[in-house]
């Protein structure tokens, strides 16, 4: 459609999307960085902290921005990182 | 119409091969995986049309490695499995016969042995392949190899090696030769009800507390197979009770090898059979095995006709080697001898066990087996 | 296609008979027909000459008909109006009375004489003579012709899916013709399905839409492709080939349109159906009542959009396995007879106009935004909420003519909808809230139409206040949000300043901004304010002057729904016949080779804009597709051999009329060679509106600007023309695909030329001007006029000197 | 807290041979993944399931899966897997291995299973070498590529796996990559649905040494080249489906339906038993 849209949704303040639960076993990293890579809403980067394998483990930017997709869990080699949808309360429909 | 079902009991007039095959039924097998080869063929022609009168697997594999491969597996998911081969193919299942005995998986390899080495000659006896049958495979491990002399043994044997492969979880050899193989004869064969069957001991722990690999008091592991919900896991590589690969532990390494061999050394006088005629009072022994035993039976007979204390050991069990058996005898015999159909491979095991007493070997080649006057010939020069 | 029959040449005696038509006074108001006539009887080959006061009418054409069998006339000139109105009339009759109709010429004195000379008699007749002097040299040289004729596919393209669209694609399928309806978005019902109720009956708009719709949907013979756009047209009436660009759904038709899809999609974004009011997700279906009900994934917003499928939740909770990404976009190529524009209108952006503070504002709406508001299946479920609170307002205004009627705050034009729509919103509002202070702030109140005063009587009886006067500018209120309406009040003369919680702006419709694309791909016209041109205002209001295209709905100009409808079905039908009858045939103005002359320089199969001539080396000529030949003469002007030229344009022809029109007094005249589709009928249109301009043009109309070989004006100078004018198209408007380019080219080598000869190049103009732009082409003339008065003798001699070589071969 | 709640996906593990011996970047972990979230997605029965596998890195994944699994000599996963198939029928059984495992010294066996319709299903981790031996070599290393035993360029042509499993007679044949790991997902799902010998080759990343020998050092960069190179043509002629630099040609080739040689040789059976009597 042409028209220009200059008005937000209604219920832009009802709309609640399902939050996050992000896990990450840090030990288990081997510091692939496909998390990091690929997760669509850049929730992931590189930490600075060296875990016991002696690598970069990831780190969550901002998990509200995670929309669990859940890619990471199944991208990561070494299943040190996966993503939970937080038991949500009742207002929280989309 | 087809008959099928087991033989019913009574004299039969088969081949070796045939026998052989009838024995496997009668022993419980129900997975054949070959591939053709003279002299052994006959073997799964005959399987190829009486396993699946019971329900049993024949298949031909692309090759005796598959084949050999195909037998373990079948092992693993619950079937009494063999194959058979002669040597050309035998060596190709070499490596997978150290897997076999890696992974302590039950099963049977025939080998029907004809002239070596490499292609040699298919369609003529031998006994070359005896020593590859104990060290064939890369490693320190131990099977137990049975020698049939006739037809009859042909099939009682066979029965005989599935019984004791899935008592000890060990790959057991059965080694014929081209004429026991090929010869017809008539074959007594019993009633189901006096055919003892043995089966691998099941665990009787639950799955969670299960290992594979974890041996009893006779060394050897009970086994659980696939399918039946304890999920375990077997490599060929160096691995612990639970089955999980220790590459890097010298004391799991030792620990499982020299359980390997030692849960068929201590039970030596359960599995080795022999048989002795004349020995009690004989000046010469002769010890022989396979068709050649046959031959000296009657050499031997012919000595005591003549007036020679002669008599005769003939190996059943040839691996593990029957050695205190063969140095009883050695001790009271003057002289021992050896007539074998190779450069002499098993003399060297008798001299070993005969220490001072002194032994004659006679090698033949190709051609056809010894004959009982050269048998005699040989026990007369060494009374 | 129907064999081109040979016909022997004409080599008796040539007979004209001239008709001179007063047109009641029309023409006789500012020409004398009778000196005309006469005048015309001496002129060569003429043998007979009449004034009649109507030569259309019955008589007027049983005159012409009698004539020629008593007088054996084998040639007619009719002196009247335009060719573009009644040639088709004229030739006929002279068909019926066995003359062929390529033997026809006519003399346009009414809208290129008489109507833009009204106050000058004697130079309006003077024109009149040279004109018919003109058309009667022509005449002398036309040769008679044969159609051929071009099957027709018997299926359509109809390119837009809004009401206008289904009604046609419906019409035509009924009728038994296969149907290739186009469609841009993902469902088909365009602004229609957006709107709650329709004026006057307040019916609401979806409940009667969508069962048309789904009809749509399940007909057997309409073949619908959404998501996809039209890339590519080629060939010509009857034989369109197509190539549409079908974008993927990523959906399969598998899909029930359960939505179990959209509720796990994490995407959410502003829908677009309800301008934003309500969200969506990528995976979504614009509307419930959405045909194709399949679902699709808007792939700018997917997760997956780079190849990689990230996210899978739609996929897991698809159970018809519907969902697929490997979907890639297609081409799909059609041949179709005819083509049906049913693209539709944008509505205006007010955001432009800063004095509403549209978007700055919240409380302040447009009219299609109300639509969704006031819709029990839109955002607020039919509940009219102003956004800055969700409350409902107690006092609304509406504010008429936003981006219409004005060409500083949008457009000229009345966008015809506006004000029945506001009537109809502030019923439907005083229909729940009867207790809502509405206010309509209005410049006139245009309720024309059937029923319509009715519905505007009925909103005052409601109680709702208009005002006559726009507010100058609206004022929010921090705090609350309300909003301050100030203006004057026109009727009462005095200042108003209202307080409303909520402002509806009555947005216009304008052409979509994709107007351009579609006018390209299938060379259309559009008028000044920017809608496609129908062929005829009057008499052919839903065909383009392109063959085998109509137009339904707001692409041809505003319109409510039902003169959409109206509209569709007459394309429909217009559609119908050419496709019923299975052939049309092609006008016997394509070119003929003299291949003894043809030197196979191959300059001609590089200018058709058809690619309908070929050049053959075995045989050593050009060959000449006539099918698919369009008639613009650009291959005959370009051949610099006189081996190529234009049936019923021939060179001879042309320079017949030149030199007709510079037998005297060249020097005072302006030749004008002017385009058939553009600028004839500009000229046309400066008559019909009366425009007047010098009386010393004379016109001579080829079908394409491009058909003007360089001899031609080369020879008007030699002739000593004073000016010589070149009238075309617009630069992609053109309506022979580009056919004007060679124009272009050849206009500006004549001006080096002159230059270099030391000739004021002023002397020859190039004008672009539309069938619209009658003004364009008066004042060109006048300002022509000024550089025929200051042009001098021995200028005229200079160019004659330079230009003589034109003169040979005649 | 994050320690205490565990991988959604744990119990389809053995724990205790977690984490695994493979390096950083390396695709086998990717291909494990997907494998045990396709078992989860079909919930199958983990007591009914075999996994095999040959010698090499991915060789491992038997003993990572929390199935019945055996861990066998080189290239001998196939015919194994057959024994155990035709014993128990009623079992899934599952073969991942490698390239090398799987086409050089397996070659043979994998052809023959795929011509007799073997109803066992195989995955192959193709990382164009031998990663475990150091990076020599293999059936599958493009041409020019430098392996530790090709340090001019490999001058010998690679095999197109999914072309050579087609042609021998396998009822479903796929290709992606370790980053199309949802449609991966999915294939193996479908394979595991079909009754026959099925075959998907998982063009994976192995940058600690084919890598690195090739310009690629981490995975990121192989991932990223099969990104840019993939493209998926579904049920495209696999006999063009090629793998190089600028194109890896990705998707579904072959979904028929063919009897399997189980479901045949008890068809079989039961003709017999007609046949036959009783002594």
């Amino acid at each position: 459609m042409p028209e220009r849209i200059m008005h937000p949704p209604l219920e832009s303040k009802k709309i609640k999307q399902p939050k996050a639960e992000i896990h990450i076993i840090k030990d288990q990293c081997k510091g692939c960085g496909f998390c990091i890579r690929y997760c669509p809403k850049k929730v992931l980067e590189e930490s600075q902290e060296i875990n016991a394998r002696g690598v970069h483990p990831p780190k969550i930017v901002d998990e509200s921005k995670c929309i669990i997709c859940g890619f990471c869990t199944a991208v990561c080699p070494d299943f040190a990182i996966f993503v939970f949808e937080k038991p949500c309360k009742e207002e929280c429909e989309a | 119409m087809i008959k099928k079902g087991t033989l019913p009991a009574g004299a039969h007039f088969l081949s070796g091969d045939i026998a052989c095959a009838e024995g496997a039924i009668a022993g419980g097998c129900r997975f054949f995986a070959g591939y053709p080869i003279t002299p052994a063929t006959e073997i799964a022609e005959h399987l190829s049309q009486r396993m699946p009168e019971f329900g049993g697997i024949y298949i031909q594999m692309e090759d005796e490695i598959a084949s050999m491969a195909a037998v373990i597996g079948a092992s693993y998911a619950g079937l009494k499995a063999m194959t058979a081969t002669s040597g050309p193919g035998f060596s190709l299942m070499q490596e997978n016969i150290g897997l076999a005995a890696m992974t302590e998986t039950p099963c049977v390899i025939v080998d029907i042995m004809r002239g070596g080495p490499s292609t040699g000659q298919p369609t003529l006896p031998g006994q070359q392949d005896v020593m590859q049958a104990k060290w064939g495979s890369h490693g320190d491990y131990a099977i137990i190899a049975l020698s049939p002399s006739s037809v009859q043994e042909m099939f009682s044997l066979t029965i005989e090696a599935f019984n004791l492969s899935e008592t000890y979880r060990v790959p057991t050899l059965l080694m014929g030769d081209e004429i026991v193989a090929h010869m017809w004869e008539k074959v007594v064969i019993p009633p189901a009800s006096e055919i003892r069957i043995v089966n691998r001991k099941k665990p009787k722990v639950s799955p969670s507390r299960y290992s594979p690999f974890m041996p009893d008091d006779d060394l050897v592991p009970s086994m659980a197979c696939f399918g039946e919900g304890y999920r375990f896991h077997a490599t060929g590589l160096t691995h612990d009770e639970h089955g999980y690969p220790r590459t890097q532990s010298s004391e799991v390494q030792s620990r499982l090898v020299r359980r390997l061999c030692e849960k068929i050394s201590t039970n030596e006088d359960k599995i080795i059979k022999v048989e002795g005629v004349m020995l009690e009072d004989a000046d010469v022994a002769v010890v022989a095995y396979g068709i050649v035993a046959r031959a000296a039976l009657s050499a031997v007979k012919k000595a005591r006709e003549t007036g020679i204390k002669a008599g005769l050991l003939r190996l059943i069990t040839l691996w593990p080697f029957p050695e205190r058996i063969v140095a009883k005898v050695a001790k009271e015999a003057k002289a021992i001898v050896v007539p074998e159909m190779n450069c002499g491979q098993m003399v060297r095991e008798v001299e070993r066990a005969a220490k001072t007493t002194p032994v004659a070997f006679l090698s033949k080649l190709g051609e056809d087996p010894h004959t009982p006057k050269e048998i005699f010939e040989l026990i007369r020069r060494n009374v | 296609m129907a064999k081109k029959k040979e016909l022997e040449p004409k080599c008796e005696e040539i007979r004209i008979g001239v008709y001179v038509c007063h047109c009641g006074l029309n023409i006789a108001g500012s020409v004398d027909c009778e000196e005309t006539a006469k005048f015309a009887a001496t002129l060569p080959h003429v043998v007979l000459a009449r004034d009649n006061r109507y030569t259309c009418s019955d008589q007027g054409q049983e005159q012409i008909k009698n004539d020629i069998k008593e007088q054996k006339l084998n040639r007619i000139v009719v002196a009247s109006c335009s060719p573009r109105l009644h040639e088709p009339t004229f030739r006929k009759a002279c068909e019926e009375a066995g003359v062929n109709k390529y033997l026809f010429e006519m003399a346009n004195i009414r809208e290129q004489c008489s109507w833009v000379h009204l106050h000058d008699r004697k130079a309006a007749t003077e024109k009149a003579k040279d004109l018919v002097k003109m058309a009667v040299a022509k005449a002398a040289l036309l040769q008679p012709a044969e159609e051929i004729e071009v099957p027709i596919i018997r299926k359509a393209l109809i390119i837009g899916g809004g009401v206008a669209g289904i009604q046609a694609a419906l019409d035509l399928a009924d009728t038994g013709y296969k149907v290739y309806l186009v469609e841009k978005e993902p469902s088909i019902g365009g602004m229609m399905a957006r709107i709650d109720k329709t004026f006057p009956t307040m019916d609401c708009s979806i409940c009667i839409l969508a069962p048309k719709m789904s009809d749509v949907g399940h007909h057997p013979n309409i073949e619908l492709l959404t998501q996809s756009e039209v890339t590519e047209v080629k060939g010509y009436i009857g034989n369109f080939h197509v190539k549409i660009l079908k974008k993927p759904r990523y959906v399969t038709k598998d899909c029930s349109a359960c939505g179990e899809c959209t509720k796990v999609c994490p995407i959410i974004a502003p829908n677009e159906f309800d301008v934003g009011l309500a969200i969506r997700h990528a995976i979504y279906t614009p509307f419930a009542q959405a045909v194709p009900s399949t679902y699709t994934i808007d792939m700018n917003l997917c997760l997956n959009k780079e190849g990689i499928i990230v996210c899978d939740k739609c996929i897991k909770a698809c159970e018809r396995q519907a969902i697929n990404f490997e979907m890639k976009t297609e081409t799909v190529e059609l041949e179709v007879g005819t083509i049906i524009v049913a693209t539709g209108a944008d509505v205006f952006d007010p955001s432009t106009l800063p004095q509403y503070g549209y978007g700055k504002y919240p409380n302040v709406i447009t009219s299609l935004e109300f639509e969704r508001l006031i819709n029990a299946g839109g955002p607020s479920g039919g509940h009219l909420i102003r956004p800055s609170d969700m409350q409902i307002p107690k006092r609304v205004a509406f504010i008429q003519c936003v981006g219409s009627r004005s060409d500083r705050n949008g457009r000229l034009y009345c966008s015809n909808v506006c004000c029945m729509n506001t009537i109809k919103d502030s019923l439907l509002i005083k229909e729940h809230w009867p207790e809502t202070e509405i206010y309509v702030f209005y410049v006139d109140i245009r309720a024309y139409g059937k029923g319509f005063e009715d519905l505007y009587k009925r909103a005052r009886k409601e109680g709702v206040i208009f005002i006559r006067g726009l507010p100058a500018e609206i004022i929010e209120d921090r705090k609350t949000h309300n909003l301050w309406l100030v203006g004057e009040n026109t009727l009462l003369k005095e200042m108003y300043k209202i307080n409303t919680d909520m402002a509806i702006l009555s947005i216009g419709l304008e052409p979509r901004k994709d107007s351009e694309i579609i006018q390209r791909l299938l060379t259309l016209s559009r008028t000044q304010d920017g809608f496609f041109m129908e062929a005829h205002p009057k008499l052919r209001p839903v065909d383009a002057a392109t063959g085998g295209i109509f137009f339904a709905g707001c692409a041809e100009a505003p319109k409510d729904i039902k003169d959409s409808v109206t509209q569709a079905s007459a394309a429909a039908a217009r559609a119908g016949i050419l496709m019923a009858k299975g052939k049309v045939t092609v006008e016997a103005i394509t070119p003929i080779s003299y291949f003894e002359k043809c030197k196979l320089c191959g300059l001609c199969t590089k200018v058709c804009p058809y690619n309908a001539i070929t050049l053959n080396k075995e045989l050593k000529r050009v060959e000449i597709i006539e099918a698919a030949c369009g008639g613009c003469g650009t291959c005959a002007a370009e051949c610099s051999f006189g081996a190529l030229t234009q049936n019923h344009f021939t060179d001879e022809q042309i320079i017949a009329q030149i030199d007709a029109v510079t037998e005297h007094d060249a020097d005072k005249k302006i030749v004008a060679f002017c385009c058939n589709w553009c600028a004839y009928a500009g000229a046309d249109f400066a008559g019909v509106s009366r425009m007047q301009y010098p009386p010393n043009v004379r016109i001579i109309r080829t079908m394409c600007s491009g058909r003007v070989a360089t001899k031609f004006v080369e020879r008007a100078f030699a002739r000593g023309a004073a000016a010589v004018l070149v009238a075309g198209c617009h630069p992609g408007d053109c309506h022979y695909i580009n056919a004007n380019y060679h124009t272009q080219k050849r206009v500006e080598r004549l001006w080096k030329k002159m230059e270099q000869s030391g000739l004021d190049k002023n002397r020859l103009q190039l004008l672009w001007a539309s069938a619209a732009e009658g003004e364009r082409f008066a004042s060109k003339i006048l300002e022509m006029q000024a550089i025929v008065d200051k042009v001098k003798p021995e200028e005229i001699g200079k160019a004659k000197e330079s230009f003589e070589k034109a003169l040979e071969g005649s | 807290m994050v320690q205490e709640i565990v991988h959604p996906l744990s119990k389809y593990l053995r724990s205790a041979m977690i984490p695994h011996i493979w390096c950083s970047g390396c695709g086998n972990g990717v291909v494990l993944n997907c494998f045990v979230h396709a078992l989860d997605e079909l919930q199958k029965d983990l007591d009914k399931l075999v996994v095999v596998s040959g010698i090499g890195c991915i060789g491992r994944t038997a003993g990572y899966t929390n199935a019945d699994s055996f861990h066998t000599t080189h290239g001998r996963a196939i015919p194994f897997a057959t024994g155990v198939k035709l014993a128990n029928p009623e079992l899934e059984v599952v073969v991942i291995s490698g390239d090398g495992d799987l086409f050089a010294i397996g070659g043979n066996h994998f052809i023959h299973a795929a011509r007799r319709n073997i109803g066992i299903k195989v995955i192959c981790a193709n990382n164009f070498n031998y990663g475990m031996t150091g990076g020599q070599q293999g059936p599958t290393t493009p041409l020019e590529s430098l392996t530790t035993t090709t340090p001019y360029g490999n001058i010998e042509h690679p095999f197109n796996l999914v072309h050579l499993a087609a042609a021998s007679g396998a009822t479903y044949v796929a290709r992606w990559t370790t980053l199309h790991v949802r449609r991966l997902t999915q294939s193996i799902k479908r394979m595991l649905e079909k009754e026959g010998f099925c075959f998907i080759e998982v063009v994976s990343p192995c940058p600690e040494i084919f890598g690195r020998n090739n310009k690629m050092r981490t995975g990121l960069e192989m991932m990223d080249w099969f990104k840019r190179a993939s493209v998926i043509e579904n049920f495209s002629d696999p006999s063009k489906a090629e793998i190089n630099s600028e194109r890896i040609v990705v998707g579904e080739f072959v979904n028929i339906k063919r009897v399997s040689y189980e479901k045949f040789f008890h068809e079989k059976l039961a003709q017999i038993n007609e046949k036959t009597v009783e002594w």
